[in-house]
C-alpha cells in the first residue's frame, strides 16, 4: 500500500508537494468536513433532503483532486462532494441540489464536473467517454472517476474498465474503497484480496494507496494523470479508507457494524495526521486553525445562504428541463398542470 | 389477526414463505443484516439464516440472474430490488430470460420468481428512487405484475405471487409502506392474482387506480362526495393479467372513467386501461375516459414533487371533466 | 437522386453525416471493417478512418456509456445496436442517463446522441433478434423516437435524429431493410421529427401504423379497396412526440380507426395511440378503436412467425370490424 | 498454456485419460463435426435457420464436456452443440431448434442442459445460480458454463465472476477464446494479455488451456469439477481455439480475417492430432474411421429425419408456452387468432 504520510504524521518517502501547498490542501480538508457537518446539521434541521456524509474520506477525495488541471473531467457520487468542491463545483450548488432542487446539478460553464451519480457504477462510462471525446479531439483532457468498493461489483465497472483499456483512454478510477456499501462489508462484495488488483484483468496500472493519506493520493493520482496525458492510457487507484459516519443520513450503521472498528479508524484521521505534520513542521498553531475554519464555516453558512434564497422552481423549468425546445405535448401537459398550481 | 403496516405485511409474508418452504430464499443488497433499507426484511437474516436470507454484491443484473439459476435449481427465489430504478440494469435478465425461460424450454425450465420492487414519489427521494416504470414489465410477456395498496392485499398477493409457478414482479408503494395499518391474519392467506378491488361502490364515474395512488382517489372521491358526485374507485391490484371484467361492468355502469398512476403519460399503462376501455364498453361511454398521471418528465427532486404526482385537486378536476363532457 | 434501399438510404444518411461533421462518430459491434451485420455501414470506416467508425467490444452498456461521456465531450456518437434484443443490457444508460443528462444538469450537460436499433420480426431469426419493445423507450421521458418505413424518410429522419441537439432512438424495420428501392437525394435533406405521413388517403377507416408494418396495412387497404372500403393509411413515423394532429384529422373524417403495430398487445404503444384518440375524438367514433397487434407471448421463431405478427387478414379483418359495428 | 496433446500427436505430460477414453471421445468429436458440416449443409438448402459452425473447436467442447458427471448442469451458447450433444442434448432436439420450432428447446426430462443461450454473456448468470442452488441443497453438482471471448467484455461476464467466486459455487467457466466476436479479434476486445488472468480480478484460478487439445481440455475441466465439488468454489478456463469457420452461416469472414491465418490454424485441427495420437498408439486405422463415420452419419441422418418428421405447432403451443396455466387474456387472443390461421 502506497503511503507517504503516516497517521503519526511523519513522513515515510518524499513530499510531492510543497509545505504551502500541505498547508493549502489541509486547509481544504477542513472546509470539505466544516460543509460535510455542516449538510448533517441541516439534514437533521429537514433543510436538506438525505444526505451522504464523507467524513473519513477527506484525504482521498481532496488529495486525489488537486492533481486535476481545471480543464479535467470529474464524474463523481453522492459521496464525492468535497472533490467536486475541488475542481470547482460551488458549495451553494451542491446544498441547493441536496434540498432536492435540480439547478443544483448545474455547476457554473467553466466547471467540468458532471453532476453527482446516484446510481451505482454507470458513471464510470460517463467518464471513460470525456476522456474518449479529448482523445479523439487532440487534447490530453483526462476524466477522473469516483467510486466506491460497491460499485465495483456492477457490471458497468468491468465495462468502463475494459473500454478505457481497450481504446486507452486518459480516465483514472478512483475507487474509495471505504470499507462498506450500506451494510456489506467489503471482503463480502469481492473475493479479490485487494480492488487494485482488478485492474490487471484489463492489462492496466492498479495502485493501492493509503486514501487518508493525502500526500499519497495526491501523487498517485498525479502519477496516474501523467500517464494519461502522456497517451499510456488509464489507471486504478484503490484509496483503502472509510466511512466514518452512517452510508446516509437514513442509515444505522449499529444494525452493520461495531463501534469499536469506527474508533480504530478514528485514529487514522486524515485530517489529524496532516495536522500533525503541519504542526512539526512548525506550520501550524490554533490559532491558524480556528481562522481558517471561521472563514470557511463563514464561505459555507453564506452557501447555505444563497441556496436557500434561490426563488421556486416554475413549470417551465420541470416542463423545459427535458429537451433543448419543449415539444407541443410536454407544452400541453404544462398548460394541463397550471390551473392545478395554487391547488397544492 | 395483527395490526400491521404495509412494510410489516410484506415482512411477514416473506417470513411465512422462508418459514413453509425449504426452497425460498431472499436476496438483495442490504436486504440480511441491515433488513433492506425500509426494513422491510428486519430480523429475517437472524431467524431464517444468512443462507435463506442473502445479502448480495451491488449488481442488480448479478442478482436477477443468479436468481434464475436458483430458481431452475429447484429454488423459490424472492428477488429484492433496492428500488425499482436500480432494476434497470436486470432489465435484460427479466425481460430475456426470466420471461422467457419457460417458453423457450417449453415448460421444462421454468422461473418461479418473485422480484420485488419498491416503486414510485413522493417521500422527497433523491434521483432515481422515484421511478414508476412498470410499462417495462408490462410491455414484457412472461411476467405478471402486481401492486398491492394495503397491508392486508400486500401479505395476500405476496403469498400468491410467492406461489405462483411463473414470475412474478411485485411493486411495493414507498409511499404507502407506513402510511396505514390495519388487521392482517398472522398465517399465510391469498389474494388471488388477477382480481381488481372495488374500493368503493358509486354510480357517476369510475376511478381506476393502483399502488401509492390509491389514497389520492379515495380522497378525490371523497370530495366528489360532498359535491354530489358518487363515485367508484376500482384498485386494479394486478396490471397484469388485468381484471377487465371488474372494470368494465363498473364503467358500463358508470359510463365515465378517469384512470390514475403516476407513471409518465406517454405509454404509461393507464394507455392500456383505457384502450381496453373504449374498446370494451365504447357505446357506454358519456365522456371520453380521463387519464391523470405523471408527465412526460424525470420524476423531479423532493421541491418540485408536486407539479409532477397526481394530487387529489387534478383527479376532482378530471372526474369533473368527464361529467361535463 | 440516387434509387436506394432502406438499408443503402441509413447508410448514405450516415455517410453525409460523417463527412459534414467531424464530431460525428459511429460506433458498435461489427459496425466498422465488416459494415454492420446488416451492411448498412458498408465501407464507411474505409472512408472515415477507424476513429470515426468504431468497432466495439460487445458490451451495450459500454457503448452506450461511454457514448454519454462523447456527447457531453462534444461529440455526436451515433450508436448501432445489433438488434434490439440486445439494447435491454444497456437500458439503464438510457433511461437513466442518456434521457435525463439535460434535465439533471439543468441545460449543461447534454446528449446529442442517436441509438439506432434493427427492430422487428419477419426474417425468421433466431430468438431475442425480431423484438419490437419499443414501449421501454416511449414511456422514458428524454427520449425520441422515430421510425422510418421508407429509404427516403430513413434518410431524412436520420439526418433529423443526428441533428436533434437531444437524444432519438431511431428505430430500423429489418424486414424492410431490402424490401423497397426508391429515389432518395444523394445530398443532406429532413424529414422533420413528429410528423406523421399519410400514406394513401382514404375515406372509411383510418389505419395507423408505422415501422415495417405498413407494408401489411398498404397490401391490406388494397384489398379493402376491391370491397369497396375506403382506407386512409398512416405511417406515424415519429412515435415520441407523436403528431396527434394526423390522426385526429383523420379519424374525425372516417369515424373508425385500426391501429397496428407488431409489438406484444398489453401496453405496446398502439395503447397510447388508441388511448389518445378516444380522448380527442370520441364523439367522432362509430365503432372501438381495433388494435391489430402481436401477442403476449414471446416472439416466435422461425416457423410459427405467422402466428404471431399482424398479417393482412387480420388487419381486413379489424377493420371489417370497426365497419359493422 | 496447459498441452498434453501436441498439434503433431506427441504426449507431452501424462494422459489424463486410457486409450479406450481417447478412441471414444475422438469418436464423438468426429460425430460432433459430421452434425457441424451436416448443419452447415441443410442451412444452405433452406432447411435450417441461421447456423453457427463450431469447426476448429471440437476437442474444447468434448473434452471439457466428457469430464463432467451426469447430473452437472451445462449452461452453454449457440456455438456449443457439440458440449450439449456429450451431457446428453439430442441431436435432434438440436436441428429442431435450429429449424425454427421452440420445442427443440426442451431437452429430455434426464438432461441437465439449459437451451443454448442467443444472448451473450447472461448465461453465465444462470449457470452460477444452478450450482449455488446445489449448494444450498447440500449437493456437490456443479455447473459448467461455455461462452466465448467476446462475452467477456459484457457486463454479466463480470458479475457472474463475482457472484461464482464471493459465493463460493461449484462453476466452470469455459471460455473458448475462438480469436474473433463475429468481426472483432480478441486483442481489440480486451488489453489484458490472457482472458485466464482476468480470474485473479475475483481471487480465482484462471488456466489457460490449449483449446484444441482434446487431452488438456478434459484434465483443466476435470480439476476444476474436482475443485468446485470439493466445495472450493469456480474455477475459469480460457481454451485457446479458433473458429475455422464463418461466425454463421449468415456471415463472411472474408471481410474481417485473412486466409492464412485460417490455414494456419487448420494445421493444429483438434481432430487431426488425436488421430495421430490414437494412429501412433496403433488404434486407429482407415476402416475404422470409416465405419465410425458411417455410423454417426446415419445417426445424424436419423435425428435430421426425426426433427423434420415433427408435427406443425398449433396454436395452443404458442399461446400455452408463456405461463404454467395460460392468463384469461392469452385463451382470449389465441381465440381472436384461430379464423385467421388458414389464411396464411
Ligand atoms: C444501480 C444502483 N443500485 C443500487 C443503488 C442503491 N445504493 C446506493 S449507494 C449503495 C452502496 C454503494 O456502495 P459503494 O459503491 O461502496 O459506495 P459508498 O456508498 O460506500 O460510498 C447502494 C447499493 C444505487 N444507487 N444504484
Ligand atoms: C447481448 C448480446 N449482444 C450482441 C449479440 C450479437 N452477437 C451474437 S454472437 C456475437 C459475438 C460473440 O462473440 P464470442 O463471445 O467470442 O462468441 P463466438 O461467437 O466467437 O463463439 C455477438 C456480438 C448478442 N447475441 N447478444
Ligand atoms: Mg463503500
Ligand atoms: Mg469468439
Amino acid at each position: 500500500m502506497e503511503q507517504i504520510l503516516t497517521p503519526e504524521g511523519t513522513l515515510i518517502a518524499d513530499s510531492p508537494l510543497g509545505v504551502d501547498d500541505v498547508r493549502r490542501l489541509y486547509r481544504s480538508m477542513v472546509a470539505a468536513r466544516l460543509f460535510d457537518r455542516k449538510s448533517v446539521a441541516l439534514q437533521m434541521q429537514g433543510r436538506l433532503a438525505t444526505y451522504a456524509p464523507f467524513e473519513g474520506q477527506e484525504a482521498a477525495q481532496v488529495g486525489s483532486a488537486a492533481a486535476m488541471r481545471s480543464d479535467d473531467w470529474m464524474v463523481a457520487t453522492y459521496r464525492d462532494a468535497a472533490a467536486m468542491w475541488m475542481q470547482g463545483y460551488p458549495w451553494e450548488s451542491l446544498f441547493l441540489w441536496r434540498s432536492g432542487d435540480e439547478r443544483g446539478g448545474r455547476p457554473p460553464d467553466d466547471v467540468p464536473v458532471l453532476p453527482p451519480s446516484i446510481t451505482v457504477g454507470a458513471h464510470m462510462l460517463h467518464a471513460v467517454g470525456l476522456s474518449w471525446a479529448a482523445k479523439l479531439q487532440g487534447r490530453d483532457t483526462a476524466s477522473v472517476t469516483y467510486f466506491g468498493d460497491g460499485a465495483t461489483s456492477e457490471g458497468d465497472f468491468h465495462e468502463a474498465m475494459n473500454f478505457a483499456s481497450v481504446y486507452s483512454t486518459g480516465t483514472v478510477f478512483v475507487c474509495q474503497n471505504n470499507g462498506y456499501a450500506i451494510s456489506m462489508p467489503t471482503d463480502r462484495q469481492t473475493s479479490s484480496d485487494t480492488i487494485a488488483q482488478k485492474a490487471d484483468a484489463y492489462g492496466m496500472p492498479g495502485v493501492l494507496v493509503d486514501g487518508n493519506d493525502l500526500l499519497a493520493m495526491y501523487d498517485a493520482t498525479s502519477v496516474a494523470l501523467a500517464r494519461a496525458r502522456a497517451g499510456d492510457g488509464p489507471t486504478l487507484i484503490e484509496a483503502l479508507t472509510y466511512r466514518i459516519g452512517p452510508h446516509t443520513t437514513n442509515d444505522d450503521p449499529g444494525r452493520y457494524r461495531q463501534r469499536r472498528e469506527e474508533d480504530e479508524w478514528r485514529l487514522k484521521d486524515p485530517i489529524e495526521r496532516v495536522r500533525r505534520y503541519l504542526e512539526a513542521m512548525g506550520v501550524w498553531d490554533p490559532a491558524w486553525q480556528a481562522e481558517i475554519e471561521n472563514v470557511e464555516s463563514e464561505v459555507i453558512e453564506s452557501a447555505v445562504g444563497q441556496a436557500e434564497a434561490v426563488e421556486s422552481q416554475d413549470l417551465e423549468m420541470m416542463f423545459g428541463g427535458m429537451f433543448e425546445t419543449p415539444t407541443q405535448n410536454l407544452i400541453a401537459q404544462r398548460e394541463l398542470m397550471r390551473p392545478h398550481l395554487e391547488g397544492e | 389477526m395483527v395490526v400491521m403496516n404495509l412494510a410489516e405485511a410484506i415482512g411477514s409474508g416473506l417470513d411465512d414463505a422462508l418459514s413453509n418452504d425449504d426452497r425460498v430464499v431472499l436476496l438483495g443488497e442490504d436486504v440480511g443484516r441491515n433488513g433492506g433499507v425500509f426494513r422491510v426484511s428486519s430480523g429475517l437474516q437472524e431467524r431464517h439464516g444468512e443462507n435463506r436470507v442473502i445479502d448480495t454484491p451491488v449488481a442488480e443484473s448479478g442478482i436477477v440472474g443468479t436468481a434464475v439459476g436458483l430458481a431452475i435449481g429447484g429454488m423459490r427465489p424472492i428477488v429484492e430490488i433496492q428500488f425499482m430504478g436500480f432494476s434497470y440494469p436486470a432489465f435484460d435478465q427479466i425481460a430475456s430470460h426470466v420471461a422467457r425461460m419457460r417458453n423457450r424450454s417449453r415448460h421444462r425450465f421454468t422461473v418461479p420468481m418473485v422480484i420485488r420492487l419498491p416503486y414510485g414519489g413522493g417521500i422527497g427521494a433523491a434521483e432515481h428512487h422515484s421511478e414508476s416504470n412498470e410499462a417495462i414489465y408490462v410491455n414484457t410477456p412472461g411476467l405478471k405484475v402486481v401492486v398491492p395498496s394495503t397491508p392486508y392485499d400486500a401479505k395476500g398477493l405476496l403469498t400468491s405471487a410467492v406461489a405462483d409457478p411463473d414470475p412474478v414482479i411485485f411493486l411495493e408503494p414507498i409511499r404507502l409502506y407506513r402510511a396505514v395499518k390495519e388487521e392482517v391474519p398472522g398465517e399465510p392467506f391469498d389474494v388471488p392474482i388477477g382480481q381488481a378491488r372495488i374500493i368503493q361502490a358509486g354510480e357517476d364515474v369510475t376511478i381506476i387506480t393502483y399502488g401509492a395512488m390509491t389514497k389520492e382517489c379515495r380522497a378525490a372521491a371523497q370530495q366528489l362526495d360532498t359535491e354530489g358526485v358518487s363515485a367508484e374507485v376500482i384498485d386494479v391490484r394486478t396490471l397484469v393479467p388485468l381484471d377487465v371484467e371488474t372494470l368494465v361492468t363498473s364503467v358500463t355502469k358508470t359510463g365515465r372513467a378517469v384512470v390514475v398512476n403516476e407513471a409518465a403519460r406517454t405509454g404509461g399503462y393507464a394507455a392500456e386501461i383505457v384502450a381496453q376501455l373504449q374498446h370494451e364498453v365504447l357505446f357506454s361511454l358519456e365522456a371520453p375516459v380521463e387519464r391523470v398521471t405523471g408527465w412526460d418528465t424525470v420524476f423531479p427532486l423532493k421541491k418540485t414533487e408536486s407539479y409532477y404526482l397526481p394530487s387529489v385537486a387534478r383527479i376532482v378536476a378530471a372526474a369533473r371533466t368527464t361529467l361535463e363532457a
